[in-house]
């Protein structure tokens, strides 16, 4: 592993959007000189300093600013403090921003960043996944990279799109991905499309954000044991991938679905119904989910690792799926 | 006879403050008919949905959008400003095709009555919620000050009484007094929200004792006195075009209608209603314009009479229009082409 | 169909709520004299004048006045004035109730009332279901009631309940939904039950709120064509009945979940979802789903009656299944 | 030598005022003394999350708990309460197992630091969202007019700078003043939002200038200055137990830490923390009550010392206890028995 982290991705695409477009603009709570909350915007108000602005702590109107920005031809990145505050700016993102277009005909290319997911001690409301309420609303593209060249590339293509997108950064990967380059040398796929990480036959696992690498490490661990699993990277949430998701299912048979989210519909709902509806005849067993805990994300370490899957939970759950 | 205040800052470029006046009054007269018309309309079952009309308002509204310019500045029209669209320069047909359901309405009939809008024209198409669309306009404003082209613009917000009560109205009047934008928010307190008094909705003596709080200028006036109405709107107008920032107008009027025609407003007292916040404005502005010579009956009539005219052929034509057909619509959600179905 | 509709049975029971318990009160706009956009609380001002009472158009607050007002011991009802609305009290709901008895273990047991789905000409912002979004959320019970009796019953469970509620009213049913009596007789059933509303064998049409009634049109087209269909309304969505579910789809090894909310994610997701990983061997065929196409609700009665299922397509959809 | 301002109406019933100061004074001794331990703790890497001080704030914090009685009064606590708690009569306890994650906690691990509370004893448990806990305090106050039981009671809610932004804020001061219930809101404008200066936050003069656009009356204080800041928030506590509706007090004092215990806050400028609204209130406080004779030397480090050992005995016993088990954690999340897992 190199040293580029995926937090640093994350600052090098808005560098290199801020330096080559000049429609861009970031605007967030302390994204200025300070350089935000995690850093992601380090050093970019010198370069730049009409277009890296300090928001008051207004996420409605942060939101309802960035939607009026965009109607004039801009393209605003907004950083949420924490993805749990964007609940504050809900209405003007599922409402304002995503009906827009359908509306009038003109687009509202806003890109919303939201530092998500889970890390010790952080409790209930500053570790949550939104991308399901978010995904349920027509209009919004939600991305979730996982590896530190996604972080970058998408958050490139985010910006491009002519759409709202729901930037969803996973916090636990900020500091310990870490990668040789920016850029892995391939052509970033397009958006809206899912990556096999790991190829395998015995049965598939889909995942996204940092449960890839979860789901990895527990592919890992049942190759020991002889298995050979195949990991799915969603990427994107919306539009989802299903495609990719049963071409792989028809080679295990076998799908567990992933995720750091609450389990009550979401991700996991979505991809197993799909596989369902449309690749039925392709499964030699239940298709399986794996989520969250039903209760707000616990604050105690001990709680929290039991709270969201883990390798060990994966693994099980795999074994589990290899046995019916 | 009341005299006509005259203030220069009130004319855009060359304009005389006797033509603005006129032009706001002629935008009212417009506008009255047409949301007469609809109203029948509505009544006669010809309209799907609600009708909300702004009788009472006229003079604030038409007031708002005289002192802007149509693909210049920038007008969150809200719920009754049909007198502030007119006078903006919002064709006539957006308002009947939206209403009738013709495909050809600005947004095709997938919204309709009042949620219309041209926003690369300067009028944001307002979403429901209330308040809403205060940072819209400020970020539209940021948007030209950094696109290096906000200089000589203004970016005017409507609001009731009621939507001051949301957090979305305040975050916006917050942010956009710390950026400094050129932003007029007219707030008109029209003495109800649905149904809810002002007693109910907010305890200061006015709202527009909120300005101070934001650190800008506030203004208060008489809602139904055109030429008093249209001089603070200008005032404040100005003061923001000419760098002042924004600015809280509040007038103060009473809903002459129902909060929609589905509405008989009989929960509105009888003595607001003979109050002098109960006049109407249309009354008052016709007196003023009479009065004061600047125009004639002969013209009053002539002017109602193109106004009954126009309705009518918007009316007409928005009704010969197809509505949409599900069939040929695209269903298109996203305007990214590289957006494959989901 | 007798004379009290679904529209009196929400005033009945918020009637009788505060008739038979002082720790109810109503909050919301225009709910005091004016009786309510709706009319759901005509008179009831009038009776208990201390405890209907108009509110600011301040969604957030409200939601968060009624939390504290729970704590200290009382069972507010609030009345959204269209579901749509609750976006803006979103925060307060997911994240203030939602959480509030797993981090202090002491109950905030609120009703809010959520005046839901589409009727002609209402366009984007009068016509959403957010079931989807509020289920995701651990905490928050939601129901969906589709009949007259379970419009009474249902709200006074709510009541009752000591967790927070939504309790999602079809706009649609208000006045067209008609019964002869507010109780039907037989005992309620308890929270979280479905109901098999019509008994079939040829596949089973899941639905909730509106829908079921589009379902059941459905099956009395198809049994003109010689299928039985059954029906089961779920009644509550959260906590969703997987048992009823799966016992029905053991009778007729078919399923197709209904709902009038967007297509990503959302109760048919989960449905499906649940359906194949715990009842598989019970399906002759792939379970499908039928929901509202992925746009904002449409104003356009042509272009509504195209946007959420219908007895037609419901009908098309079910007869697709058989064939499957 | 100062004098000590003197008011009767600060007294909670027969209490006297030299007495009250001291009261509050103990308890920015005991915050102080516990967040310099809770500091340490964090440095030396045995907290597990983030841990949020008031160094600077204490006077102000400590005020509004001591105008309260526990199980009585209202107070919401926010980010930097530890003296308002301590005043209010929070049990140590509380903060040392919220922060070393015992299961004996209030919250038993679920939820952390400074987001505990007792709502049973009237402290409800903040949520993170900033400005959201104001009108759950004005909830509490509404359910206690309908009970019949609001008379002498008031509700405190603590918030700052950065939060008088959100929505949140403005509708709760707004619903509580058209409800004209007892709730006193102290904003402490401690000059930053997390790295964020007041001139990026609002325009206002003073945020003090809020209060005439809610309807309420509005003080503001020196929040460095002990007896100063007693008597305002005294004054306000009494105005609004003796029906007076809402009150609005901005205390401005500087944030004598960083955000949270891993900022440096290298931010805040020199000459900032060399001025006047940087002082620290604990110094000018033991000044006040040494000098008026309020208190001795002695008794100061007696108090002191006692408020060391107290730390030293909650964040032992703390570190004693277990943690939670997941295996035993019911992980219950509804109250009603009656709903099935989901
Ligand atoms: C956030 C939100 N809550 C509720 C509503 C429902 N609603 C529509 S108009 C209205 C009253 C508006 O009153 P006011 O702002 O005074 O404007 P007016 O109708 O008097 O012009 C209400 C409550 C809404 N549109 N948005
Ligand atoms: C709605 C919301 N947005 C963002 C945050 C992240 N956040 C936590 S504390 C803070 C700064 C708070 O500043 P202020 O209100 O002045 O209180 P202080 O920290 O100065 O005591 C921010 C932005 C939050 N908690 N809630
Ligand atoms: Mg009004
Ligand atoms: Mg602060």
């Amino acid at each position: 592993m190199g040293e580029i982290t995926y937090i640093d991705a994350i600052r090098e695409a808005q560098h290199d959007l801020l330096s080559s477009d000049e429609r861009v603009f970031i605007y967030g709570q302390d994204v200025g000189d300070f350089g935000g909350a995690f850093k992601a915007t380090q050093g970019l108000k010198k370069l730049f300093p009409d277009r890296v602005l300090d928001s008051p702590i207004s996420e409605d109107a942060m939101i309802g600013l960035a939607v009026g920005a965009a109607l004039e031809g801009m393209r605003p990145i907004i950083e949420m403090q924490f993805a749990d505050f964007s609940s504050v700016g809900f209405n003007q993102i599922v409402n304002q921003a995503a009906t827009q277009f359908y509306r009038t005909g003109v687009p509202s290319p806003i890109t919303v960043r939201l530092p998500s997911g889970g890390t010790p001690g952080s409790g209930p409301f500053h570790s949550q996944m939104m991308e399901s309420v978010y995904a349920y609303y027509p209009g919004l593209v939600i991305l979730t990279p996982a590896t530190v060249a996604d972080a970058y590339s998408m958050l490139i293509e985010s910006v491009a799109l002519d759409d709202p997108v729901l930037y969803l950064e996973h916090k636990f990967l900020y500091r310990w991905l870490k990668a040789d380059q920016l850029k892995d040398g391939k052509d970033p796929l397009p958006i809206g499309h899912a990556r096999v990480v790991r190829a395998g036959k015995h049965a598939t696992v889909v995942a996204y954000s940092a449960m890839v690498h979860e789901a990895l490490r527990a592919a890992d661990l049942l190759a020991l044991e002889g298995w050979e699993i195949e990991v799915v990277d969603l990427r994107s949430v919306k539009p989802l991938d299903t495609d990719t998701v049963i071409a792989s299912v028809a080679r295990t048979g076998r799908l567990l679905a992933v995720g750091e989210a609450f389990p009550w519909g979401g991700v996991t709902a979505e991809v197993v119904s799909r596989v369902t509806s449309d690749g039925f005849h392709l499964l030699d067993a239940p298709p399986q989910r794996l989520n969250s805990r039903d209760t707000p994300v616990p604050y105690h370490p001990n709680l929290w690792e039991a709270h969201r899957p883990t390798l060990e939970s994966i693994a099980a759950a795999i074994r589990n799926l290899l046995q019916l | 006879m009341p005299e006509l205040e005259r203030d220069s800052k009130a004319a855009i470029g060359a304009e005389t403050w006797e033509s603005q006046l006129r032009r706001t009054f002629r935008a009212m007269v417009v506008a009255r008919t047409l949301e007469s018309k609809l109203s029948s309309l509505y009544k006669a079952g010809k309209i799907v949905g609600g009708v909300y009309i702004g009788p009472g308002q006229e003079a604030i509204s038409a007031s708002i959008g005289s002192c802007l310019s149509w693909d210049h500045d920038i007008f969150s029209a809200l719920i009754r400003d049909q007198a502030g669209r007119t006078a903006f320069g919002e064709p006539m047909l957006d308002a009947t095709r939206s209403y009738l359901g013709s495909v050809k309405g600005p947004s095709r009939g997938r919204d309709g009555n009042i949620h219309r809008g041209r926003p690369h024209n300067g009028l944001p198409a307002m979403i429901s919620h209330l308040g809403a669309m205060v940072s819209v306009v400020a970020g539209m404003l940021l948007a030209r000050r950094i696109k290096g082209c906000l200089d000589g613009v203004v970016g005017a917000a409507s609001v009731g009484d009621g939507a001051s009560s949301t957090g979305s109205f305040h975050e916006a009047m917050n942010t956009a007094a710390v950026e400094k934008l050129p932003l007029v928010v007219v707030l008109t307190n029209n003495q109800f929200a649905y149904s809810t008094p002002t007693d109910r909705q907010f305890a200061c003596k006015s709202l527009v004792d909120r300005a101070v709080g934001y650190g800008v200028p506030g203004y208060e006036v008489d809602g139904t006195d055109l030429s008093a109405t249209l001089r603070v709107i200008s005032e404040a107008v100005s003061n923001a075009r000419e760098g002042g920032g924004p600015q809280l107008v509040v007038a103060n009027a009473l809903r002459l209608s129902g909060h929609g025609e589905h509405d008989d407003a009989s929960y509105v007292p009888e003595e607001l209603r003979n109050s002098p916040v109960g006049r109407d404005c249309m009354e008052v502005a016709e007196q003023q314009l009479l009065s004061t010579g600047l125009i004639t009956d002969a013209e009053l009539l002539e002017w109602k009479k193109e106004a009954a005219e126009e309705v009518q052929a918007a009316v007409a034509q928005a009704q010969k229009e197809p509505a949409p057909d599900p069939f040929a619509d695209d269903w298109a959600v996203y305007a990214s082409t590289e957006i494959a179905p989901v």
